[in-house]
């Protein structure tokens, strides 16, 4: 559903959007969530997952989300047998192409315990752009005459009223609240991002909130030095959380690689036993360790250490 | 296939790369295309600019590590630039992108390709990962390729959903949904190449690989398959093609003989 | 006006700066709106976040190097962002923005502004430099507010053209053409601040300034502007709203005395 | 007139778009456009102007070309009064706000000598993002209600099917030549500019053939050190030349700020004598010196210096 301009409007008046201090511990973010809110998280596949957002979302035992992202991987499993979402709105829905197609995945929406909601790569990303432009549809020329567009509610076609032209309108998408995991921002919520940016300027901008994980705070000052470095302006983010590692086992762009041969035990639990290997490992990683810093520290700090190095020699060169 | 020399999947990747030509753009997926374009690139086509749906336009592949998804930064290295998802993909919508290299589960005989559900969508029987970019990628670049293994159930006469569309229901239907432009080229097994009827778009055989008959194909396709009176051949693989190749995918991760 | 302490530019210039509340947003034009942001930064609202159509996003102004145009590098030193023109003017159409800060030509008593043409449009007296991002800005920013010098030829009936729209022909005219959100809040004048009736549209006295009269304001109005049984005062500028204001346009580029 | 999509894609397709080096002569690059066509200019205002391009465009004496840009400064009055064109698409056209109502525009728009087409900033700004995204429209809110919009043949209004919101459709542009300048650009034409980014990558990616002039010429190495960087990938652009202080007497972020003694001087030229001043201008300043370089050689050194000391303080933070 398209909300209508004046709500959309009104969301984003009430918003403190002076520049003020907003740095907060992970819990505190998360608690800006409410049951039910359509979530949207930024990276895509498993690079520049806000892992740690999606752990304390977990953790906090949220309800009847709906929960949408570019491409979703492993984090997608952790959401649907946690039973945080019922409703996954993406293109592509796996750990990744050499892992096969998720066994969580398939049972969840195969028995209907909830529901898939395929778009287009493309698509989907207009939808955030749409959002954050302030409009309520994009026309494209994709999606026309596949079986996908049929089966979505919100997608319309029209004939173009300038050259006659047959063309998909792609329906604004306007989460009540976006999580994304960034290599620097500064107090305020000035992010500034480094390498593959995925989504994450258009979902931020079509969000009523924004909670931003960061693998360090910088300050003010080093943003302002570089302004052409920053993709997502202060007055967009209600939250700043400094999180090292926080995509982990997935990657960070420059920062550390997928922890792989944690991604691979997490697969081989999941393809072995399905929902049940998932609970195990939701046991396990996200309910019994007391912190963030506690599940990091149980992984292999040989792993986290080639991760590492070979993550951040993209600027070895 | 008889051929020791190489598996049939190694025989798609050196059959798919030597399509590619020099200086053109393409919009390669994991796996297979991505191996099949830095093959290409080590071969014949050196200036083939590659893109990535992750948002990456002219990366250096490092032969030894072929991200296995190119949405992460080994798929980035070095390249010209990065840029966002929806960015790169609209690339292809401008008219920037010659091919569209894609993998399939299931192809009909307008080839159309279904990576969303086996069996009935509202009650499937495998709901598979899904489009990706695949449906843009088929609606908006030139020239579509697509490799796979060559099997009766990935060759049906109607797919069971049209995730990525190719010619649709044939003739000009493809035109009519508003596709004005693209469109399926070439089809690569390692049964041959194949293409599609200028009217009827229906998928015809274009050239068989050494060894590989007419009747095979036949036996592996489950919709009447376009023959030429003349049948065309193509050309062995190379020492050399087959040397760089198993250089980039050592342990067979994408070129493993494929299990029926 | 009869006070020697300040001129007419410097009066309009303070009581703009007033109106500005800290911690919100305002897009600022160059010129008068410009200084009049800087002025409320240094005086009640440090936390006044400026942006600027050329691109960015909370810059720091050098109180003696302000500059001419706000579509250049001066106008961007030590921003919090700078991005292209047309993200920095959508930031209004999704709603980030408190206040739309305009400078005008020609106004009417619905608040509509003319910077197109002085006269007959299709074959005018004046054409003057066009709209730049006014149209955008006065149908998208939440409030609009206008600084000008008030004079009969400048608050006319009906503007020669509306090449910024304020309340249009009145009434709900506005909402009926489609902008549903912002609209024109307060004109300030040399004479006093003004607001739209809730009903009409039209324009109306808020508050005179010090030394300012009803005939006065009358006299100087084109049209009939509506006028309250009570007349209340502003607050004369102080002795630090001037030292300021004066370190910021030492040379008066922005605040000399209008002539008439 | 929106461009027909087959139209767009047959021009793009016919594009040499491999990896090539592409430097050349200023008169090489110019030679790439045609009298009649649709020219589009980066940079806004007195920042950024392609300044050489338009330069040796009047000097090649270029006829009925369209030039469409941001914002119109000095280079506006150039282009009308050397005839090179008589059809200016801009949002706002005059030096500068503190030099007053350029002379040069009132003669030729109220002579009706030459059209003035005006869009508000950011819907002239749409039209070159439609063109750029292969899209024939964008919907927007503004431009409503106004005098402007009955006054612009393409642009159309419409109800949204998905709201019942009332919508201006702004038509995509998609220019035959965009002149842009840049800081950085390496010899395949993969462009990395700096601070202020205009609408310059929009133009980039609507127009037909892209000239791109540059401070300096970067090696791809460099580029392929830092790809988030890049704002213009190589295959959308023809043309690359290496022209030092090609924006003068215009400022380049970060690299010199204007002339402003050389700009005061061009105003009151043209305030004072009107197209007559601009003629004398045009006379010494465009057709006498035998080179971009012999221009240069023609400003005040100390001025130059001057200019190019305030303008890279950006940095010395």
């Amino acid at each position: 559903m398209v909300r209508p301009y004046a709500e959309l409007r009104e969301v984003i008046e009430k918003k403190d959007r002076g520049l003020r201090e907003k740095v907060m511990s992970l819990t505190e973010a998360i608690n800006l969530i409410q049951d039910g809110d359509h979530v949207a998280a930024g990276g895509c596949h498993y690079s520049r997952t806000p892992m740690a957002a999606i752990w304390e979302i977990i953790r906090q035992k949220k309800k009847d989300l709906v929960y949408s992202r570019s491409i979703s991987s492993t984090e997608g499993d952790l959401l649907l047998v946690s039973e945080a979402t019922k409703h996954v709105i993406t293109s592509w829905f796996s750990p990744g192409v050499t892992w096969g197609v998720s066994r969580a995945m398939r049972h969840y929406t195969q028995e209907k315990l909830a529901e898939y909601e395929e778009w287009s790569h493309m698509s989907l990303g207009l939808r955030y752009r749409a959002g954050a432009m302030g409009i309520p549809f994009i026309p494209t020329r994709s999606m026309l005459g596949s079986d996908l567009l049929p089966r979505l509610k919100d997608i319309k076609e029209m004939t173009c009223p300038f050259t006659g032209e047959k063309l998909a309108l792609i329906p604004a998408l306007n989460p009540e609240v976006a999580i994304l995991h960034t290599q620097r921002c500064d107090p305020y919520g000035n992010v500034q991002s480094e390498g593959l940016p995925f989504m994450d300027e258009d979902i931020a901008g079509a969000a009523d909130t924004v909670i931003v994980t960061t693998e360090r705070i910088i300050s003010n000052d080093q943003v302002r030095r570089q302004p052409d470095q920053t993709s997502i302006p202060f007055f967009k983010v209600d939250a700043v959380v400094e999180v090292p590692y926080g995509c982990l086992p997935h990657e960070c762009y420059a920062a550390y690689e997928p922890d792989f041969s944690h991604m691979d035990y997490y697969v081989k639990l999941m393809m072995g036993k399905g929902p049940d290997g998932v609970k195990e490992y939701l046991d396990k990683y996200v309910y019994a360790p007391d912190s963030w810093e506690d599940f990091l520290a149980m992984l292999n700090f040989k792993d986290v250490l080639r991760a590492t190095t070979d993550g951040r020699s993209v600027y070895n060169d | 296939m008889t051929n020791e020399a190489y598996n049939t999947a190694e025989l798609v990747a050196v059959m798919s790369a030597r399509v590619l030509e020099d200086g053109k753009i393409v919009f390669g997926g994991a796996g297979m295309p991505l191996i099949s374009c830095v093959l290409a690139q080590k071969m014949h086509a050196p200036r083939l600019t590659i893109l990535f749906e992750g948002g990456v336009i002219g990366p250096h592949i490092d032969p030894k590590k072929l991200p296995p998804s190119t949405n992460e930064q080994r798929a980035a290295r070095r390249g010209n630039m990065v840029l966002s998802i929806t960015d790169v993909l609209l690339l292809q919508q401008r008219g920037y992108v010659d091919y569209g290299f894609l993998g399939g589960a299931q192809i009909d005989q307008y080839g159309n390709l279904n990576s969303s559900f086996i069996g009935d969508p509202d009650n499937p029987k495998v709901r598979l990962p899904g489009t990706g970019g695949a449906n843009d990628i088929a609606s908006l670049a030139s020239k579509i390729l697509v490799a796979m293994h060559h099997e009766k159930r990935r060759f049906v006469e109607k797919v069971d959903f049209i995730t990525t569309p190719g010619y649709l229901q044939g003739g000009d239907t493809r035109e009519k949904a508003g596709l004005i432009a693209g469109g399926i080229h070439q089809v690569i097994t390692h049964l041959g190449l194949f293409g599609f009827d200028p009217q009827s778009r229906k998928m015809s055989l274009q050239k068989l690989h050494p060894g590989a008959t007419v009747d095979e194909v036949e036996e592996r396709t489950g919709f009447e398959m376009l023959i030429p009176d003349q049948i065309l051949y193509t050309e062995e693989p190379t020492a050399e093609e087959l040397r760089i190749l198993r250089e980039l995918d050592p342990d067979q991760r994408y070129t493993a003989a494929v299990e029926e």
